[in-house]
């Protein structure tokens, strides 16, 4: 574990094409991390994600993405993710291939990437369309039964970029709250990059079974207070559920998103 | 109580049919306002799940998303997402699931993935998100969703998730044991399935006639001979479900 | 969920020729229950437990086990446990049939129990002879990639005991410290029972992601103080080693043993 | 420093074959006395990760079980048992694995289950616990015993963990990545795999002959033409190790 600059953090273990996941189950969105992204002009990248949320959309429609595999893609609460949608529907600002799940099998993808398996378990996708669109769904028998479960592959990223609370200076880093798929999006990861709000003398993890990445999981830390903002940190900041309603009106057009996105994200500073 | 809008009549007869040993997955929107409201009347310990991993939250304000912070401070526990869908619903945990729908078909199918074809649609829809097990796993599945002949189709564009497939025999084909879409809760009427699993109105909310459902409806929809009429949404309903509504507009910085 | 005295939940819940699971992992070993089963004289158990530890070589030395199933079967840190390898080397007091696992198979299959699956996969079993001698361990092939994969069945106890740090009046269970395979055991079977030290108003969880079983997914809960002792409580009691090594002797000889299951499991009183 | 026993010789040895860096997967014995040996001497900052879902434990006294609560006390966090075998081991984090065994062959496999038969065994051993997937996950293993030809055998009567299986080519007939038996620690010498794995002295202890080691083992065993003399403990490691075993002693209410 190295401590670093967000801007360093990224350049050295973000690439083009890679495939990233960037997780954050509605709490703790690295948005830090991908707004930086977008200032480094990544391109080309796979991206992971369950809930691409306002953070992919912004991505996607800064043309970062060739892949996104994901679950469900909106705005929670608002609606549409309309750069996903201008991608999707109209290939702007380019075409996307899009790999689709269901949440059960994508949380279930992520454990299996952690736990070294090469495919994922469960009882599930039945009856649904998603199985004759998406090859990454399959199906194998019970050798005991003879019962019919579906696979799909493990999710084995490049690279992991989540925020969370703190990490301590050796980088053992602790998450709270809707903890999500953040340990298993790192521990599935080749690398992991993790945005904090602080880093403190003493964890202060307030159970032994507190969610904890141990610092040799990890990569790089970068302190990004804020860094999950318009998502939330628990115990640090609240979810600005109003950004997420005036995002919509934001994203519907293109100027307007390229706007936002020059002026917030282009000519704002790198933490 | 005759001053309720089309909207709240369809949360308060959603809440009805909660009850107090209930375990419910909670989507957001009209589901999570139909499962707090049962929760501050008539189903206090109702145990509410949302698939953020919060379970047994008591909200005071309806989430935005499901993973708000209020739901996790107001958690018995929270545990992590793959878990969540694991232990919690395909352990089979979940007694009512509840789910939207862009379209729903005569035998409940639902699609909320896309509107048109699904490699060039006309419309992208946000997916499946939790549903398709939702629809597979919980013990029963509540559907709730505006009535009109964009929603209510002949044949939906694309199954997201399961309700009794498209001929109406698609859970056993599946050897699912669980019940599937047994209650469809609409602006206009409820609608559970008959013994062939087809949905049939038995209810009407007030003021609804048989001839406005058919109308909203884009396949010939049956109707039980004599539909119960459904009870006008009380006064402490009411109450409940609008300060409900007013506390979360205020927290969420009102509309956008 | 019903507060019952440990007799009246064990008399409701556990019956003869039952499939039990009585876990924690070192920590928390539902010691008094399982004296309750002697006491209360049930027989023909299937025992499923990793380590099955001085709590089945009781059982199994008091006669209550037609079958174990299980992954290591030491006294931990001091050797054998001879009522164990009684009934197996010499059928005393009843031949016992063992389902022998790994712990990641077994931990895997309570897992896979938990979520409703009918088997647990693993990368595992490689070269162990232990391939040939249990018919539960089968493979299947990757659909994706043609790789070999161990396959075990899930896990379904008729009912799981286990003991915990505490409850609220709503039954809801506090499990902290070694948590070991607590929450899959329960969750994974058709019926839990939960000792506890103490029932308290407020639970007074230290996190929001604390291991914590609702009230609605367990069955009965036994105030039990001292519950898991010889082992012990995280927070409550400290393990008592010096009896781990005192049960050495204890339970090397027949006689010996039986007095010591009279004296000081039958003679006592039901908690 | 020349007033050490043979076992301490053993455990001061498989000490220091860890390093700061390292992960390792830790049973109980003499395996734990040498991985905290390490910790508390040239190795502070490695990590232990003991089976029970301690990571980064600390102990100040030897745990007598996996589970001893002072291994959770001291650990960075404590995750549950799946979690350990799947993320953990199988996830590919260990990078030491410390292995016991009743039996040892030429090629590193081991037995801890029985001695004659599995149906009707002689002796009924303990069993396979998590060794069977440590010796396939860790990126090396490192096997404690001591040596006699009780233990190191011609055939051992069952291969519980895998070494590089009965005809040394075990590891790639189960594609198998990861090194297998890197070291072989024993009361009398290390032993390493050569080049087609068969186990080789490559060092004796202070004071023992290639002789005695040929008569406590019960195969040929093969010796490096110059093999290594392993240093004699030095005082530090002596001294930190004694006070380990005497904190412990105290600890758990002296032996049995």
């Amino acid at each position: 574990m190295e401590l670093l600059s967000l801007r360093d953090a990224v350049a050295r273990h973000v690439h083009d094409g890679d495939t990233v996941a960037m997780e954050g189950f509605t709490h703790l969105i690295p948005f830090a991390a991908g707004h930086e992204l977008i200032r480094q002009h990544r391109r080309d990248l796979t991206l992971i994600r369950m809930t691409p949320d306002i953070i992919y959309d912004q991505l996607i429609g800064a043309g970062c993405a060739r892949k996104l595999v994901f679950s469900w893609g909106g705005n929670p609460g608002v609606g549409s993710l309309h750069r996903l949608r201008d991608a999707v529907e109209h290939g702007w600002p380019g075409s996307i291939e899009i790999e689709e799940h269901s949440h059960a099998a994508m949380a279930s993808a992520y454990a299996a990437g952690a736990a070294g398996l090469p495919i994922a378990l469960l009882k599930g996708y039945h009856g649904t369309d998603l199985v004759e669109h998406n090859p990454n769904i399959r199906f194998v028998e019970d050798p005991f039964t003879g019962q019919r479960l579906a696979a799909v592959p493990a999710l084995r990223p490049d690279v992991a970029v989540i925020h969370a609370q703190r990490a301590d200076e050796d980088g053992n880093v602790l998450i709270e709250g809707i903890v999500g798929v953040q340990k298993e999006s790192v521990l599935s990861a080749s690398r992991a990059v993790v945005t904090v709000e602080e880093v403190v003398a003493d964890l202060a993890a307030p159970s032994p079974n507190s969610v904890v990445l141990p610092g040799w999981t990890i990569d790089a830390v970068a302190v990004v207070p804020g860094g999950s903002h318009p998502s939330y940190t628990h115990g640090y900041s609240d979810r600005d559920n109003a950004f997420y309603k005036a995002w919509d009106a934001i994203s519907r057009d293109r100027d307007t998103f390229q706007q936002w996105i020059r002026d917030n994200v282009l000519d704002g500073e790198s933490p | 109580m005759s001053d309720h809008t089309a909207q709240e009549m369809m949360v308060v007869a959603a809440a009805r049919a909660l009850h107090n040993d209930d375990v419910c997955f909670v989507g957001i929107g009209a589901p999570s306002a139909a499962c707090n409201l049962a929760r501050v009347t008539h189903a206090p310990d109702i145990t509410l799940v949302y698939e953020s991993g919060t379970i047994g939250t008591r909200p005071t304000v309806l989430p935005l998303s499901i993973g708000d912070g209020e739901l996790c401070d107001t958690a018995l526990t929270t545990v992590s997402v793959p878990e969540m869908f694991q232990y919690w619903l395909q352990g089979g945990r979940i007694s009512i699931g509840f789910l939207g729908a862009a379209q729903i078909d005569r035998f409940g199918n639902i699609n909320t993935t896309v509107i048109g074809g699904y490699a060039a649609p006309r419309v992208r829809l946000p997916g499946g998100g939790g549903a398709p097990e939702i629809a597979s796993h919980s013990e029963k599945v509540y559907v709730i969703a505006n009535h009109s002949t964009r929603t209510m189709v002949e044949q939906i564009d694309f199954v997201t998730s399961l309700g009794f497939g498209r001929d109406g025999n698609g859970r056993r084909r599946h050897g699912l044991k669980t019940q599937g879409p047994a209650l469809v809760i609409t602006d206009l009427c409820l609608m559970e399935p008959g013994a062939d699993h087809e949905l049939e109105v038995t209810s009407l909310h007030p003021g609804v006639t048989t001839d406005r459902v058919r109308a909203a409806t884009g396949w010939d929809i049956r109707i039980v001979p004599e539909p119960a009429r459904t009870p006008t949404p009380t006064v402490d309903e009411l109450t409940a479900l609008r300060h409900l509504y007013a506390a979360t507009d205020r927290a969420h910085g009102g509309d956008a």
